[in-house]
């Protein structure tokens, strides 16, 4: 086990990587970790953190995992390749044609990619504070002195009805190596069901009002980003599933939502939905 | 009921003395912490007025300075060192209590502790690695347990965490842990990936 | 001698009253009667000002009506439910429903039945985590018993079990226990029990 401390990320004596990112010596516990590190490392210069330098420094940092196992490299190498779509839209010029389909792909993998980050964080945050408690309460001792003599004879025998292979089988149980690994399902996400609780919500809003706009439908929730992610969700599985049209008149517009579909494509929309398993 | 307790209690004191002391003394021979239900059990009283007594006597202790606590702690009263004295306490009495979780351990715990009951998989989609190795190490040091199965074609163990992880903690319970939400990443983080992320020309972002 | 004392006591109060605090926590969490050596000791102070203090805090849960004492028994201070309240005691004793041994304290006893002598930091190794309050119980019981020490340089305390719990069991000796036949034990046992320079407990435990 080792026994770095839970602040190991911020002593910086690492080589630089790219103008403005920092990557430390020490192996990264995971993808989200090694992204989070990317992006919020330099806390000073939040937003001179270029979308380019992540992505380089990514996949610098998982060229150097050459032995760890193929569960692994698979999330790296999943995330690294949101990266590079990432990058590569980014360098695209804007009038560009682009399919929207793989267009609305791409931002939903990168809102995916965000929620992920989010979540990572707030744990990674949740952590600190119950190592902090754990910290406070290692600084206290439990009397464990038990009871006096004279009443350890009233008290009933502890091992009244035990058999030697009650022994037998604790010392079993004991013994026993601790649950391994059966299926690595990685990819559930930790969204599914409030994906569709928001479709359910979108499937009571659009069919009246015409054509409204995304921010419009989100406005209720506009400061919980978690919430504005799964809406967003819903959206592209109405509109892959036909029953809504988007427009959106430029880039980082607003995106306009129309409902196309008829009544019964209401019932239809909600059980065609996948959640987002796999 | 609580009126007539009420009334009782204003004008008994003695019974209060008496059960005050019989808390004292109950809960310094146990050896593990004692439940509410079970100090009010051995004294024939009732939960609320052993919380209410706890309460106060863990308070006259503070008070005059002791240098133990009465503490709430993994579901039940006992006394403790108070913190103040852990200087004094750390040099006398050693063990390997003080190992220290690393980060991917102590990490995979907050999951747990929050998301419990949770399956291997689901801590797995969470922190996107596998998460066996340390999951075991958990188990082993008795944090986190089996509590259930999942209902689901799979069956999947389900995990949460123990008495032993509060008490690590100093909570009475899993439950008092401080709200998720508090964690949420500020705006200014949340604003820094995004932007990160942002698949949009830099001229277009300049623009917004 | 007797008067610099007394200068000392007068003109350093904080001093006094940290002393007092000290031995409290000490006290607290002890499993055994602590030596006024050993209060010296620890609190870096001489005896007789650890007697005079012992003696002060011992009057002043008397005059409070504590349920407890701190008393002098067997060649140490300890604390202890105050004879008032064995009635109290007793009766929660002797109900019994929270009497039970738990299925830690069955595992530890059947680590200690198959792997005796063995050592309480090869316990906690095999375990995953500390094991001195089970322990405790365990031989307050009688149920186990320190059956020699450990040659290496820390002169580790071995445990074993009793007589008494071979005629609870119903068997003529431990070694009657059921065979575990061809089982192997798993790696991190294997490891824990070859650790037996047991000079730091918390290395043992690191080696999960």
């Amino acid at each position: 086990m080792t026994s770095t401390a839970l602040s190991s990320t911020e002593d910086d004596d690492s080589p630089h990587i790219g103008p403005s990112v920092k990557v430390e010596a020490a192996g990264f516990e995971g993808p989200f970790d090694l992204l989070l590190h990317l992006i919020l490392n330099d806390k000073v210069d939040l937003y001179e953190v270029s979308l380019f330098d992540i992505v380089d420094a990514y996949l610098a940092e998982v060229k150097r995992m050459e032995h760890c196992d193929l569960d692994v490299a698979t999330e790296f190498l999943l995330i690294a390749a949101t990266l590079i779509d990432l990058k590569v839209r980014r360098l695209l010029p804007e009038d560009v044609d682009i399919d929207l389909d793989e267009e609305l792909a791409l931002w939903e993998e990168r809102d995916l990619l965000l929620s992920r980050l989010l979540e990572s964080k707030t744990f990674k945050d949740a952590a600190a504070s119950m190592e902090q408690m754990s910290h406070n309460a290692a600084r206290v001792r439990p009397r464990i002195a038990g009871l006096e003599e004279p009443f350890i004879g009233l008290a009933p025998d502890l091992l009244e009805n035990s058999t030697p292979e009650d022994l037998h089988k604790a010392f079993m149980k004991a013994m026993q190596p601790r649950p391994v690994a059966t299926v690595g399902l990685h990819h559930v996400t930790a969204v599914k069901a409030s994906v569709t609780e928001a479709i359910h919500e979108m499937l009571n809003r659009l069919p009246t009002g015409g054509a409204q706009t995304f921010r419009e439908l989100t406005a209720h929730v506009a400061d919980d980003t978690m919430e504005v992610v799964v809406r967003f969700l819903a959206v592209l599985e109405l509109f892959k599933q036909g029953v809504v049209e988007l427009d959106q008149t430029r880039h980082l517009g607003d995106l306009s939502i129309t409902w196309v579909g008829n009544a019964d494509d209401r019932e239809a929309a909600l059980s065609g939905v996948d959640t987002y398993e796999g | 009921m609580s009126d007539d307790e009420l009334v009782v209690d204003l004008t008994d004191q003695d019974h209060l003395v008496q059960l005050s002391r019989g808390i004292e003394a109950l809960v310094m021979v146990a050896s593990d912490p004692v439940p509410d239900a079970e100090l009010a059990r051995s004294l024939d009283t009732d939960e609320v007025t052993v919380r209410s007594i706890c309460v106060a006597l863990s308070d006259s202790y503070e008070d005059q300075g002791r240098g133990f606590q009465l503490a709430y702690v993994a579901g039940g009263w006992r006394f403790q060192s108070h913190p103040d004295m852990s200087d004094v306490i750390t040099g006398h009495v050693l063990d390997g209590q003080h190992q220290k979780l690393s980060p991917a351990a102590m990490e995979t715990l907050a999951i747990i502790a929050y998301k419990q009951p949770i399956s291997r998989a689901q801590i797995s989609a969470i922190r996107g690695v596998n998460v066996d190795g340390v999951l075991r190490t958990l188990s082993q040091r008795g944090y986190v347990a089996e509590i259930g199965r999942d209902e689901g074609p799979g069956q999947a163990v389900l995990f949460g965490t123990t008495q032993l992880f509060c008490e690590k903690l100093g909570i009475p319970s899993a439950n008092d842990l401080p709200p998720l939400g508090d964690f949420v990443p500020p705006a200014h983080v949340v604003e820094a990936l995004e932007h990160t992320l942002m698949a949009e020309p830099a001229d277009a972002v300049a623009g917004d």
